[in-house]
């Protein structure tokens, strides 16, 4: 028996580093979803709130808001990484 | 997102970090509701007490605003798998 | 005597969740008393500045705002219950 | 907020967490008004320098931030006491 | 900002914090760009793809914004070097 | 040859206070870059988005517009540091 903690853990090594990247990519994707859920909210829904339900109108323009959010979120990277000849990260 | 790059030991952390997470953005969720719909609802300070006619106005608010999420969230869902990893042969 | 640092820290043992819950609880109450400022402060006062203290009309809008805040605040997080059935956090 | 329910090592540490978010929390009200005050004072960049129209109006913006923060703060623990704590005997 | 008064050993430690920070400040600054041209940008939900014009638009939008940044960062070294340092001789 | 890692790590003790120290001044420092960019932004930048350069007018602006913001930034602190009493951070 292993004297430090589990059988499992010491196994297999946790690398930090993968725990990190992990974790900033979890964060990014975060991210960019709560600043399309903000961005698209005000772009589509009407703030006079006469119903409880998403008009047709609403939905429809949801669907573009978000296709064009990451259209746009592409675009910008792959403009940036021309500039800066950067690599996209692994 | 797709985490199979890391071993057992790593996943396990991850989920655990995804899960403390999703705590955590649930609540600010919650957070950015109550903030939006009390700007867009409340504007008479004449009261202390929410009116009926501002109660109806957050009750509509926040249906909205979790419809809204919803549906940004199901968009974002499809077109996050569509898009070509970073550093996956093409 | 203990070889593992103060006897106090060693006679208790701290339960790392606990800590994080604490935590958790912390930064949901500073997060709401931040937004409330903010907000209060966009309905309440006038950006005019022409005096350094708060008129009587600011200060009753302030604790008006504050109390409605709460308010909604309520409000929504019974709807949410209600919605998910979930569980209030103990 | 009542953290009784801990035990003193617990306690202990949930003590300096607090301490060292005070700091965090003043030094970010403090980024707050410096920026608000900023964007409602100053509009003229035909000087290098701030203008004592535009100085006299940070002055009372500030004074008048500080004790809206205050006032909201004063209420903000009247109304938190008034609160049933969640998971306590009703 | 000046870590000399540290140890070898904590500057080292430092350094590694500063690259770690410099990664996510970079995402940041991509994450505000993309919301901000967007923002700015994309106001036509008849369509489900960017519009030429809107991409356009966009273009210049995430030029002058890298380059807004850029000036900024120019004067914010200079001004920064010019501030007499707290707790040093005066 | 030491059992606890490199060499180098076990000739100077890293204090942990001092490491938090230093990553409170960077993300002070960071947190001022990111508000002046936007509050500069907003004041400076013509939202037509005709030319992907800064116009002359505009750089002008940017640089008025960050000195600006450090003087005011000063300016607060003084008066916080006057009401308070505090003392500068060492």
């Amino acid at each position: 028996m292993s004297m430090f903690g589990g059988g499992f853990q010491a196994q297999q090594s946790v690398n930090p580093q993968n725990i990190a990247m992990a974790e900033q990519e979890l964060d990014m994707v975060t991210d960019l979803f709560n600043r399309i859920v903000d961005s698209c909210y005000t772009k589509c829904i009407s703030t006079e709130y006469q119903q409880n339900d998403l008009s047709q109108g609403e939905s429809v323009c949801i669907d573009r808001c978000v296709a064009k959010f990451f259209d746009v979120n592409a675009k910008v990277g792959e403009k940036m990484q021309q500039m800066g000849g950067g690599q996209p990260p692994q | 997102m797709d985490f199979q790059r890391y071993n057992q030991a790593e996943q396990a952390q991850i989920a655990q970090m995804i899960e403390h997470k999703q705590m955590k953005d649930f609540l600010r969720l919650y957070s950015n509701l109550v903030q939006r719909c009390f700007n867009d609802c409340v504007n008479d300070f004449t009261t202390k007490s929410v009116t009926s006619k501002e109660e109806a106005c957050v009750n509509k608010c926040a249906d909205k605003f979790l419809k809204h999420s919803e549906r940004v969230g199901a968009r974002f869902g499809e077109l996050s798998q569509q898009m070509t990893p970073p550093g996956s042969p093409q």
